[in-house]
């Protein structure tokens, strides 16, 4: 069971980091957020297969703490992605 | 019984990991970003939540297996979210 | 070759990495990745010699694993300062370089104040 | 041999999203990388053995610094164009130093001293005394008190440094965070669900570190990565930096450390020393306070330098 379990981390692993080919080619910043949006969950499933695989249940937390924090990057670029749209950052502004 | 626990935790995993392949096989090959978008998504949602599903005979009752639920929950929530974010951002840019 | 030489090695290479992106590279942001990365490859260092100093019924000693989470705390508050001053100089001159001639031009200085 | 496997493929990985950090051209691919390489290094330590700094590496690199870096990079977008690159003689010179430091670095891996050095039977020793279960926390605070504190001293400097780094006439004004710019979007719906949960994990975080992997730094993040959620979604205003409440909180968890390091001269004959028997409960009160003063630093941390003074 245990290689079972660290062979199917191995094979998500490796499947979302193809994923990670979408950084290199983009187009869109969009893509590029994505890829690394799906290596936030594909680790969430790694790392969750591991603590089964190894029978330690402390990983499990760090599985929830990229869970919380994994859509946090995603976050800034959306709201970092809304200013970019031609806004003028206040310190810049002549007022 | 533990014998038809391991084989429906190899099926549940197994069929998870093959969403995550399938969600990179889309992120890569699908034509533009929104469509991308649906393959993330499905990889998010599907694969994560039969990873965690398969896991849940092998872990403690009932805390283990909660946080689990609660890994996958957080990671459902999220990452609807940020598709809609980012879809929104895609619309625009198009327009 | 076992699993921890493995990442002991990968550690070195990371260093070198960064340092060659700190040194090359000539945009500032650039240089707070590469210094984050030559930072972990450190910090993976550390982690390889916590590994292998297990002892007293742990997987790991917990001095050398302390001392990398304070670094990585102090690290962050270095590239938090970091990006600041660059945000800084980009709002006082409209542009981000470390060019020393660009540095004495003081005309866009004065004219975003 | 599936876990050597893993490993090779995951070290593999974690190589080839650092070399793109470096080797690319845009500065926002670079970063989106850097975001990749976070998630990836906490795996590593995972398999390293040390949760601990595996919890750290998720909440810091995954999320704030990624944050912080995808913030400046939009900023400076223009600007990147303009950037002139360095030589061709320079960057072999640069190349073959640098791999020269790698080899050097390498061979102290390949061939380590015959005798291994470990402290952590003399970690584990000062554990028993303090009645923690969790050794990084017994080094965090009993074994090494002191670079504990003066860690989150330079927190508290480097949020000085940064607000220092305002023109003068928007000291004490309000922090330029990015908020996003449509109001009862679905990012509301977002910031409402999330932070109480978040809440509740980094509570978790700080009480299951006195037994199990985590602490205040690793409880403090998630707060602050909650706060920041809050406030970039509109939902609460981003505080002015000159309020008293808010300075209290950013020094609260250090003097607080501070003040049970000096009572140790008086009833254990040393700075920072416990008095036997009290050990974990004052442990735990410093923890507690350190937890939100972090959450409140870093999140101003990330906030970045006052940019006006008044609300819009």
């Amino acid at each position: 069971m245990t290689s079972f379990l660290t062979g199917a981390a191995c094979v998500v692993l490796a499947a979302t980091a193809l994923g990670l080919l979408r950084i290199l080619y983009g187009p869109a910043d969009a893509d590029r957020m994505m890829a690394a949006q799906l290596l936030g969950t594909g680790g969430v499933a790694v790392l969750l297969l591991l603590a089964a695989a190894t029978e330690s249940p402390a990983t499990v937390d760090v599985a929830l703490m990229l869970a919380l924090l994994a859509a946090f990057a995603s976050v800034a670029f959306v709201s970092s992605g809304a200013r970019s749209q031609g806004k003028i950052p206040p310190a810049m502004d002549p007022r | 019984m533990t014998a038809a626990l391991n084989i429906f935790t190899v099926l549940a995993v197994s069929a998870g990991t093959f969403f995550f392949l399938a969600g990179t096989v889309g992120l890569l090959r699908f034509p533009n970003t929104l469509t991308r978008l649906h393959a993330l998504t499905k990889a998010d949602n599907v694969g994560l939540g039969l990873v965690v599903f398969g896991l849940l005979p092998l872990v403690e009752w009932p805390f283990g297996a909660l946080k689990l639920i609660a890994v996958w929950l957080l990671v459902q929530l999220s990452g609807s979210i940020i598709a809609q974010l980012i879809a929104i951002i895609v619309r625009r840019e198009e327009s | 070759m076992n699993a921890v030489t493995l990442f002991g090695l990968c550690g070195p290479i990371l260093v070198g990495l960064g340092l060659f992106g700190l040194i090359t590279n000539p945009q500032p942001l650039r240089k707070i990745l590469a210094f984050n990365l030559l930072g972990s490859g450190t910090f993976l260092l550390f982690g390889v010699i916590a590994r292998r100093g297990a002892a007293a019924g742990l997987d790991g000693d917990p001095v050398p694993q302390a001392l990398v989470i304070t670094g990585i705390v102090v690290a962050f508050a270095a590239t938090a300062m970091a990006i600041a001053l660059l945000l800084r100089l980009f709002q006082e001159t409209g542009q981000a370089t470390l060019d020393p001639g660009d540095a004495n031009d003081t005309s866009a200085a004065t004219d975003a104040l | 041999m599936a876990a050597f496997i893993f490993n090779v493929v995951l070290v593999a990985l974690l190589l080839a999203v650092a070399t793109w950090v470096i080797t690319s051209r845009a500065a926002f691919s670079a970063v989106v990388a850097f975001v990749a390489y976070g998630l990836l290094l906490a795996i590593v330590w995972v398999e390293l053995s040390a949760i601990d700094i595996a919890l750290t590496e998720a909440a810091i690199g995954g999320g704030v610094t990624g944050m912080l870096l995808l913030g400046a990079a939009s900023r400076l977008r223009e600007t990147e164009a303009t950037a002139v690159s360095t030589s061709v003689p320079l960057r072999l010179t640069a190349a073959v130093l640098c791999a020269l430091i790698t080899a050097g670095l390498a061979a102290i891996v390949l061939f380590p001293p015959n005798t291994v050095f470990t402290l952590a039977p003399d970690a584990m020793a000062h554990l028993l005394e303090s009645g923690l279960g969790n050794p990084v926390a017994g080094v965090l605070f009993v074994y090494r008190a002191f670079d504990t504190l003066l860690e989150k001293a330079v927190l508290v400097l480097a949020l000085v440094g940064v607000w220092s780094l305002a023109p003068d006439r928007f000291w004490g004004g309000i922090p330029g965070l990015q908020v996003y710019q449509q109001p009862n979007s679905v990012l509301t719906l977002l910031s409402q669900i999330l932070p109480p949960v978040g809440i509740v994990v980094g509570i978790y975080m700080f009480w299951t570190g006195a037994n199990n992997p985590g602490g205040a730094f690793q409880g403090g993040t998630v707060l602050a990565a909650m706060w920041l959620l809050v406030m970039i979604s509109g939902l609460q205003r981003v505080p002015s930096t000159n309020r008293r409440a808010l300075r209290l909180l950013v020094i609260v968890g250090p003097a607080i450390f501070l003040a049970i390091g000096l009572v140790g001269f008086a009833l254990a004959g040393g700075f920072l020393a416990y008095p036997a028997g009290y050990a974990k409960p004052l442990i735990i009160v410093a923890e507690a306070a350190l937890t939100l003063s972090i959450g409140v630093t870093l999140g101003l941390l990330a906030a970045g330098p006052p940019e006006r003074m008044r609300q819009r």
